[in-house]
């Protein structure tokens, strides 16, 4: 078996993690190309034409999911917003689950005092209006992208430092940590050789979920006017302008939000698959029919 | 199937109950409020944006305290009529000017205040020097009389003598501002709740829950329709249409036309004028030919029409008919973007930087839909040949921005403001914003504030002609803003419930004027 | 590999009077867990010393401070004149190639998400120098034939191997950095009859090829005494008995070891016909709170009262050389033992 | 048991005090209330007069050191907005919050336990499959595109339930079920997991070959099994949603602590700030700790330190 | 004697990657009460699997293919579940390898014990505390009052496994069935519990089915042995006859393997090779890969269990050769 074709060949034996790719592929095809493409498309404003119920080409391909209340073409800025949501929503995840998850495996292969203050670290974040700090770090300094990144990131470091922490400190204790340890190695490789990778099937499914509460929360901050600055356009302002038309045009806020559940739901049966997948003692299961397949 | 759309607790299936009350019953007792679910035809329920901070007279000038205290528990002396700009009797039934700085009221005789105590001139003279003269930063006295100071004479019960260090000759106007209250009310600091004459009094404030006016049985005016107002608030402006359409709540304010009022909704032009505030002392805003041409390049009708759904009409000044000063000749801007481009064209060929990024710095909020809107004109101006930025802030930090002193180290910006003047003459207007040292201007010409000043000491058909004066000349040689439109405001009105909104209506919710249907 | 350092005599590893005690939430550190109380033990060149014991004996925390992976309270460990805990960095490294270890579990010890060759070249991704890059993966082989396996398991999981062939992967490992002593910690107590006598055989061949020594711990005295040429049995923490392994398992000192020994199911049973056994009344104490004196008076049979009052010292056993114990009373011969049992 | 406790309250007070400190220090970052609190056209005079009434015009230092002196005598200052003590307005909407959170946990709890263990129960078959989608889908949706749907269904529409409010239990069915989605959707697919490896365990098959009935088996012996990890994850929703109900109580106009904190920061009213902080970060605190007591009541071993 | 339990001809079946896989194969056996039949094979041999199929706890992935499980000429596998709970304590009883995973951390032992008879004679809970506390006394647990409110992580191994056989004969089984009762403890602890076995097995005239790996615990305490290779019984008889004369190259190899006094340093006497694969059993004897017996024969013809005489049994083609040799 080589690694990439069999990987490719499970892939293929499961319907709701073969979906979930080709979901998630969409998307990254519409965060690549849907800016150059569309670009044009999701900022021309027709102001003759606003609010057109999506469903209808009456108007043109580009209306099929409707217009918003500038009269630009809804599909085309989700397209394009693709783009934007993922740039936040990526390293943002991204970061939280870099930093978090090595801080915390870090901490819990410690123990003792390193291992406490980290956690009551992340009780001090949690315990924190998130908002709070996004107002501050947004009002301090700008509402860029990058600024936007850092705060969501910030505030989400605590839950992959728990996981993290919990896990590290049960592998701490393995067998195969402690023969590591008779080999001579070191902290860093041990937590890089061992701990890292029996840790990080858990976090990436955590991560997937974080995708949408990243995406909801990047939403509540452009509706503040601390997010994505219009004319840029991502899921979440779209979601936060339409919000105050759900009732007369209920396809701007709804499509974006829909677009957000695809991607989480996308991202956690991916995930929920990676986990079982990378697991050399699991993998066997995934080449089972789905009746007779028991679970993890 | 449901017959009623009333949701008394009997009526709700018992499924939703069960599942609610079994959730209730674990938590112990968890009635977060008081009050009976379903009120007699005899009280008028409205629902508000916000809470009132407090119901502090003094602090009426606060839309969302005024609202509600204002005509309806306490009164001044004067009031304004919306409709034509008059200034009525209140309180006081006369007055006259007695020389440039003085004037003498007469007062109201027969009135009691809610604590059943007479209202004299005492009340009267107190309840000015509370507000303008005292110490606990009262919101009026900084958005009517700024630092003029006035000083109050009892002459006898029913007389009042008010005398201003300069001459003011819209002083009565500006005294319709002063809730009166009993001279017992405490001077040194603020109250929540005030005793005053109005035709309700408070019955009871269930803090962050609702509030009940009662009608007050000693009332000296004509006993308005409602026994009782309810006021609640909801922040979400589709939660508060969609109350009126099942029956929750009988009026609702500050509605959008996207929260889908349907057919309770009620438009009101709100005195509120929504304009762009150019900073003209950067550069490429320092010439006006820029400035020119962002006015020919927005399309105001457009902008009406899609992004305001058609509620408002586009303007050309800030000061809107009905005020005083209104300049009637002042048409809107055309739309032309043709012009706006030649304009930016012989700019440019001038060596003025139109590649320099304006950014417009805009308010969430400020008015429905106002992050469209920003985006409406940043397209227009990018057409233009301008290059146009977009930032959206909270109100504090655009606050920061709207305020002298400016923030340091921003470049040319374009400033999403919206004016309403509820106090009804141009004075409240001008010097604030067009003059060279206004709160809210950030350019002014000499010109422009001799004009502007000349305007404040007349009177009279003078003081008409001069404040639209001094508006034509902002408008055509100092340009320095780009106005969109008078905007309409929407309110929600229940089918049972009788009530005319007008351009006062945002500030000065009056529950006298409002009566059940037959 | 002539160490100029090691004096001739110096026995390859020499443990005494080593003491551990873990701390135990809640208590103070006086009151803490005694796992080791005094420990000494020698280990020669080539030699297979058999450690005996029951769980909680302490002769896996002693396999780990042996390992440096529990820094003792007290007591010396000197391998070949070397104290281990004194040294850091590239001399522990060095020190550390010399002394490996065998785990007992040969599923826990094993990360699952690593294949055979990556388990096996481990170490080498600490010790960089001691296989070349270019050579690892041939080595791997060499190791995988060593040990009984087949090259063509490189790339396999372990969770693919039975337990055997999991064990022989973890003796793989061991043997990658070329050690003179393996640790090995119940090393067939997971695997199945015929797969243990497989493993054994392993090590004997290894020991007679590499010449490695052996700390052989293991809870099954048929094993033990197939394996060692020298026993220590292990009570709460100490070496109660030691010796040559025939002599001790034909004549314990120990009453311990004489119940031990009679404890353990036997397939004589079927051969001789059924016997009579010492059964120990009661539990093993707990290492919180040892008895005083004799730790292994309150399950003896001829416990006298200095038993509790002063510790037995470890001295050479009545029967041959070499054979040492620690009791007041040690027994002449097994039959003594059974008879007083069965009194 | 008790060391243990009195440990984790020492080791969680420091970081109440970071919180009480930062707090103060980030929200002084925001910017002068002063313009939101006075007219447009404020003089200079006003503006003075407003900082010096408030304390704005010391060093922050200074003002938080005063703040400190006031908090030792449980004084929490006075909000700019209604010139109230600001630990009156907290204390008003606290309740309600915790109400509402409280029913919203209990009910996600039972829930997600009894849902969960149903999925586990026949690992991968369809009705676990679909409870995994279902929980999947409910965590990832958004709360006031539900909220607002809800209402133009059950109020509007349908005429069953109030919009809003909070008066009878008919008003708190919408945001109950609004706030319940998320945590419902994450403690479902935690349970299912946990219960997965619990029904496993040898214990479950002894408790079978002791003759238990299935209810017995999967209720009795292998939740209380799955608790633990169901319990830590149930925490950290709690401790989201004290933070984060903001959305159902703008919508519902719940008047709660959530958008009593988002309004001050938007207002920039720091003493009601500080406070509704003060008082969620010391709910925290003693959620965490109650947390810690639940794991003692489930599991022995936490109890008697045998695991930590 | 009294035939307790008749096992005939179960088989079991695993879904596994590769699709079915017959883990157990046409297993019979029967015990008589209060004697002890010991089901001895190697991991893997399907020895667990047949008990958990007798007592009906097998997991997801398997289920009973065939065959019939008598316990008073009532076939347990046909019965519908709450039947067959209600013989679960009673008619049979199980003992599990691990004490400690077995018992439930989260229960107090005392609640555990007194299940059984909550279950089945609905008694009180004071009553069947009660009964828990005789049955702590009964398994030689010290001051069973004082102990009953404690967690199982609060015994030692030893005193954990007693739990576990007080839980099981609770309700005086006509069967137990103990599976690996003393392979995580310590052999003076193995010594009292085995005792224990003894003790309830004549005392309660209870057969005893103990399954293990260890043959000298099989020889010790067992009176008759089926040995299990491979998922099929592939020798059966009185243990000392079938000890001291194997009829099967396979139960041969075993008893070769134990290490015996005096053979230190020579090479044991191992079985090359490792067991088939179940999903690949070869073709014929499933032993013959690792046989020095083994033919052509033995590719070919499965041998059956075949009587070889009184009471005995084996699957080898060759095992009059096995005995003469």
């Amino acid at each position: 078996m080589t690694g990439k074709a069999s990987m490719l060949s499970l892939l293929a034996k499961d319907r709701f993690a073969s979906a979930a790719v080709v979901v998630l592929g969409f998307i990254a095809l519409c965060a690549a190309v849907g800016p150059v493409l569309l670009g044009d498309l999701a900022v021309e404003q027709n102001l003759r034409a606003v609010n057109l119920p999506p469903f209808s080409i009456g108007h043109g391909w580009e209306f099929v999911l409707g217009s918003d209340s500038l009269g630009r073409s809804v599909a085309a800025r989700l397209v394009v917003a693709a783009g934007t949501t993922m740039s936040v929503a990526v390293p943002a995840v991204l970061l939280s689950l870099t930093v978090g998850s090595a801080w915390g495996m870090w901490a819990g292969f410690s123990g003792g005092w390193r291992e406490n203050v980290s956690m009551r670290v992340g009780d001090v974040i949690l315990s924190f209006p998130s908002l709070l700090l996004a107002v501050v770090v947004l009002y301090v300094f700008t509402p860029s992208v990058a600024n936007l990144i850092a705060v969501l990131a910030v505030a989400r470091i605590p839950v992959y430092l728990r996981t993290a922490r919990a896990e590290a400190a049960e592998l701490r204790s393995r067998l195969f940590v402690d023969a590591a340890r008779t080999f001579g190695t070191g902290s860093g490789a041990i937590i890089r050789r061992h701990i890292a990778p029996s840790v990080l099937p858990t976090l990436l499914t955590v991560a997937a979920v974080d995708f949408c509460f990243v995406m909801l929360t990047e939403s509540s901050l452009s509706f503040l006017g601390i997010g994505i600055q219009p004319p840029d356009v991502s899921w979440g302002l779209m979601v936060a302008q339409g919000r105050q038309e759900l009732q007369t045009a209920w396809w701007i806020a709804v499509f974006p939000g829909l677009a957000i559940v695809f991607t989480t739901v996308s991202a956690a049966m991916l995930a929920a698959w990676a986990r079982v997948a990378g697991d050399p003692g699991q993998r066997w299961r995934l080449t089972l029919p789905r009746k007779e397949r028991i679970s993890a | 199937m449901f017959p009623l759309r009333q949701a008394t607790p009997s009526r709700v299936p018992r499924a939703a109950v069960l599942l609610a009350t079994g959730a209730v019953a674990l938590t112990g007792a968890c009635s977060v409020g008081g009050g009976s679910a379903s009120d007699a035809g005899d009280t008028v329920r409205i629902v508000l944006p916000e809470e009132p901070p407090t119901l502090e007279p003094c602090d009426a000038s606060l839309t969302a305290t005024g609202r509600v205290t204002r005509s309806n528990i306490t009164e001044p002396l004067t009031e304004r009529e919306p409709a034509t700009g008059e200034v009525q009797p209140k309180l006081a039934t006369e007055w006259k000017q007695t020389s440039p700085t003085s004037w003498t009221f007469t007062l109201r005789d027969g009135v009691k205040f809610h604590d059943g105590s007479a209202f004299t001139a005492e009340d009267a003279a107190f309840s000015i020097d509370r507000t303008v003269s005292s110490d606990i930063g009262c919101n009026v006295d900084g958005y009517v009389f700024g630092d003029s100071e006035l000083t109050t004479k009892v002459v006898d019960d029913t007389t009042l003598e008010v005398t201003s260090a300069e001459p003011d000759p819209i002083l009565p106007l500006r005294l319709s501002f002063v809730e009166i209250v009993p001279a017992e009310t405490d001077a040194e600091g603020k109250v929540r709740e005030p005793v005053g004459t109005g035709p309700y009094r408070i019955e009871q404030w269930n803090q962050g829950v609702s509030l009940t006016l009662a009608r007050y049985d000693g009332y000296w005016g004509t006993a308005p329709a409602y026994a009782s107002a309810r006021y609640v608030w909801r922040g979400e402006g589709s939660i508060r249409a969609a109350m009126v359409n099942s029956g929750e709540a009988d009026i609702a304010v500050g509605l959008a036309p996207a929260d889908g009022a349907g057919d309770a909704a009620v438009e009101y032009p709100n005195n509120e004028t929504s304009y762009l505030r150019i900073d003209a002392t950067k550069a490429p805003l320092d010439d006006i030919r820029v400035r020119r041409a962002i006015n020919y390049a927005l399309d105001k009708e457009g902008l009406v029409a899609s992004v305001f759904a058609g509620l408002g009409e586009p303007a050309g000044q800030v000061v809107p008919d009905g005020v005083t000063g209104h300049n009637p000749d002042i048409e809107p801007w055309p739309y032309d973007m043709a012009k706006a481009k030649s304009l930016i064209k012989e700019a440019k060929a001038d060596g003025v930087p139109v590649d320099r990024p304006i950014t417009i710095i805009g308010r969430n909020g400020i008015y429905p839909k106002a992050a469209e809107a920003m985006e409406v004109a940043q397209n227009s101006l990018l057409e233009a040949g301008l290059r146009v930025e977009i930032k959206m802030l909270d109100v504090n930090a655009w606050l920061e921005y709207l305020l002298r002193p400016f923030p340091a180290d921003i470049g040319p910006t374009l400033l999403q403001a919206q004016h309403g003047n509820q106090a009804g003459d141009a004075a409240f207007t001008m010097g604030q914003i067009y003059g060279s040292e206004g709160a809210q201007s950030s350019y002014g010409t000499p010109e422009l504030d001799t004009l502007i000043e000349q305007a404040e000491q007349a009177s009279g058909p003078e003081r008409q002609e001069k404040f639209a004066r001094a508006l034509a000349h902002q408008n055509d040689e100092v340009v320095r803003d780009a106005v969109l439109a008078h905007m309409t405001g929407i309110i929600a009105l229940s089918p049972n419930v009788e009530y005319e909104p007008n351009s006062a209506t945002n500030d000065e919710m009056r529950l006298a004027e409002m009566r059940p249907v037959n | 590999m002539a160490d100029p350092v090691t004096a001739p005599a110096e026995p390859l590893l020499r443990v005494e009077g080593v003491t551990k005690t873990f701390r135990v939430p809640g208590r103070s550190r006086r009151g803490g867990l005694r796992a080791l109380d005094g420990v000494d033990l020698t280990l020669g060149r080539g030699e297979t010393l058999g450690l005996v014991g029951e769980s909680g004996c302490g002769k896996s925390t002693l396999a780990r401070v042996l390992m440096l992976l529990e820094r003792p309270d007290g007591g010396t460990v000197r391998t070949a004149g070397v104290d281990p805990f004194a040294l850091r960095g590239k001399e522990l490294l060095a020190w550390r190639r010399r002394i490996q270890m065998v785990f007992q579990d040969p599923y826990a010890s094993l990360n699952p998400r690593l294949t055979a060759a990556q388990l096996i070249g481990e170490p080498w991704l600490t010790h960089r120098d001691i296989v070349p890059p270019e050579r690892r993966a041939a080595r791997v082989r060499e190791l995988l034939e060593l040990v009984g396996l087949r090259a063509s398991d490189a790339d396999r999981y372990p969770q693919e191997f039975s337990g055997g062939q999991r064990q022989r992967i973890g003796i793989a490992r061991a043997l990658a950095l070329g050690p003179d002593v393996l640790i090995c910690d119940e090393p067939v107590s997971a695997l199945d009859l015929s797969v243990q006598a497989q493993v054994l055989n392993l090590l004997a061949d290894l020991q007679a090829e590499l010449g490695v020594s052996y700390l052989f711990i293991s809870h099954d005295l048929s094993v033990v005494r197939h394996v060692a040429e020298r026993v220590a049995v292990m009570y709460l923490g100490r070496v109660v008995e030691s010796g040559p392994v025939d002599e001790v398992f034909a004549a314990p000192a120990h009453p311990y070891t004489a119940a031990l020994l009679s404890a353990a199911p036997s397939l004589d049973a079927v051969r001789e016909g059924s016997r009579e056994r010492i059964v120990l009344k009661g539990e093993v104490p707990s290492p919180l709170d040892p008895p005083s004196g004799c730790r292994f008076r309150t399950r003896c049979w001829q416990a006298e009262p200095r038993c509790a009052d002063v510790v037995p010292p470890f001295e050479p056993a009545p029967g041959g050389p070499g054979h040492r114990v620690a009791c007041h009373l040690p027994l002449s011969d097994r039959a003594q033992a059974t008879e007083h049992a069965l009194q | 048991m008790l060391t243990f406790l009195r440990r984790r309250i020492i080791s969680s007070a420091l970081p109440l005090l970071v919180v009480i400190l930062g707090v103060f220090f980030l929200a002084r970052l925001t910017g002068d209330p002063a313009n939101l609190y006075l007219p447009l056209s404020a003089t200079p005079e006003m503006r003075a007069e407003f900082a010096a009434r408030n304390g704005f015009d010391q060093p922050v230092l200074v003002q938080f050191g005063d703040y400190l002196a006031q908090l030792v005598h449980l004084d929490f200052g006075e909000s700019l907005r209604t010139a109230q003590p600001a630990a009156e307005a907290v204390l008003r909407a606290f309740p309600a919050t915790l109400q509402l959170a409280g029913v919203t946990m209990l009910l996600a709890v039972v829930g997600a336990a009894v849902v969960g263990s149903l999925a586990a129960y026949r690992p991968n078959s369809a009705a676990d499959r679909g409870a995994s989608f279902l929980s999947a889908t409910a965590a990832s949706i958004p709360d006031f595109w539900f909220a607002i749907m809800g209402v133009l269904l059950f109020s509007v529409t349908l005429g069953w339930l109030p919009t809003s409010g909070t008066v009878g239990a008919a008003a708190w069915v919408l945001p109950v079920a609004t706030l319940l989605i998320r945590p419902f959707g994450v403690l479902v697919q935690v349970v299912r997991g946990a219960m997965v490896s619990a029904l496993s365990a040898p214990y479950v098959k002894v408790a079978r070959s002791k003759g238990a009935g299935e209810a017995r088996v999967v209720f009795g012996h292998a939740l209380r099994n799955a608790g633990a990890p169901a319990l830590t994850v149930a925490g950290d929703l709690a401790v989201g949603m004290l933070n984060g109900a903001v959305v159902v109580e703008t919508i519902f106009g719940w008047p709660g602590i959530g958008k009593l904190m988002i309004d001050s920061i938007l207002q920039r009213d720091f003493a009601v700030l500080q406070a509704a902080v003060l008082i969620t970060a010391l709910t925290i605190f003693a959620l965490n700790i109650l947390i810690d007591i639940c794991y003692a009541l489930l599991d022995a071993r936490v109890r008697q330190g045998v695991m930590a | 004697m009294t035939v307790a339990m008749e096992v005939e001809r179960l088989s079991v079946d695993v879904r596994t990657p590769a699709g079915r896989v017959r883990a157990v194969r046409d297993v019979s056996f029967t015990v008589h009460s209060g004697q002890a039949m010991a089901l001895l094979g190697e991991s893997g041999c399907g020895k667990s699997m047949t008990a958990q199929a007798i007592a009906g706890l097998l997991g997801p992935v398997a289920e009973v293919a065939g065959g019939a499980v008598r316990l008073d000429g009532v076939d347990v596998l046909g019965l519908d579940p709450a039947s067959r709970r209600k013989l679960a304590g009673p008619g049979l009883a199980i003992v599990f390898q691990d004490a400690l995973t077995a018992l439930n951390p989260v229960y107090p032992v005392g609640t555990q014990l007194a299940e059984p008879f909550r279950i089945h004679e609905k008694l009180s809970r004071r009553a069947a505390r009660e009964k828990a506390v005789e049955l702590m006394d009964r398994v030689g647990i010290p001051e069973p009052r004082s102990r009953l409110n404690a967690y199982p992580h609060q015994f030692s191994g030893g005193m954990r496994q007693r739990l576990l056989i007080a839980m099981a004969v609770a309700l005086r089984p006509a069967v137990l069935l103990a599976d690996e009762p003393t392979t995580a403890l310590d052999v003076t602890v193995q010594a009292q519990i085995m005792e224990l076995l003894a003790e309830l097995r004549t005392e309660q005239r209870m057969a005893l089915v103990l399954i293990t790996h260890d043959l000298a615990v099989a020889a010790e305490q067992a009176d008759h042995v089926a040995v299990m290779y491979a998922g099929a019984v592939v020798e059966t008889g009185p243990v000392a006859e079938v000890f001291r004369a194997p009829r099967h190259p396979y139960t041969r190899g075993l008893l070769d393997s134990v290490p015996a006094a005096g053979d230190r340093g020579t090479r044991l006497r191992s079985i090359d090779g490792a067991p088939p694969e179940l999903a690949d059993l070869p073709s014929g004897c499933a032993f013959r890969a690792r046989c020095p017996l083994a033919t052509e024969r033995c590719a070919t013809e499965r041998p059956p269990l075949a009587e070889t005489g009184p009471g005995r049994a084996s699957a080898c083609h060759y095992w009059k050769e096995l005995a003469d040799g």
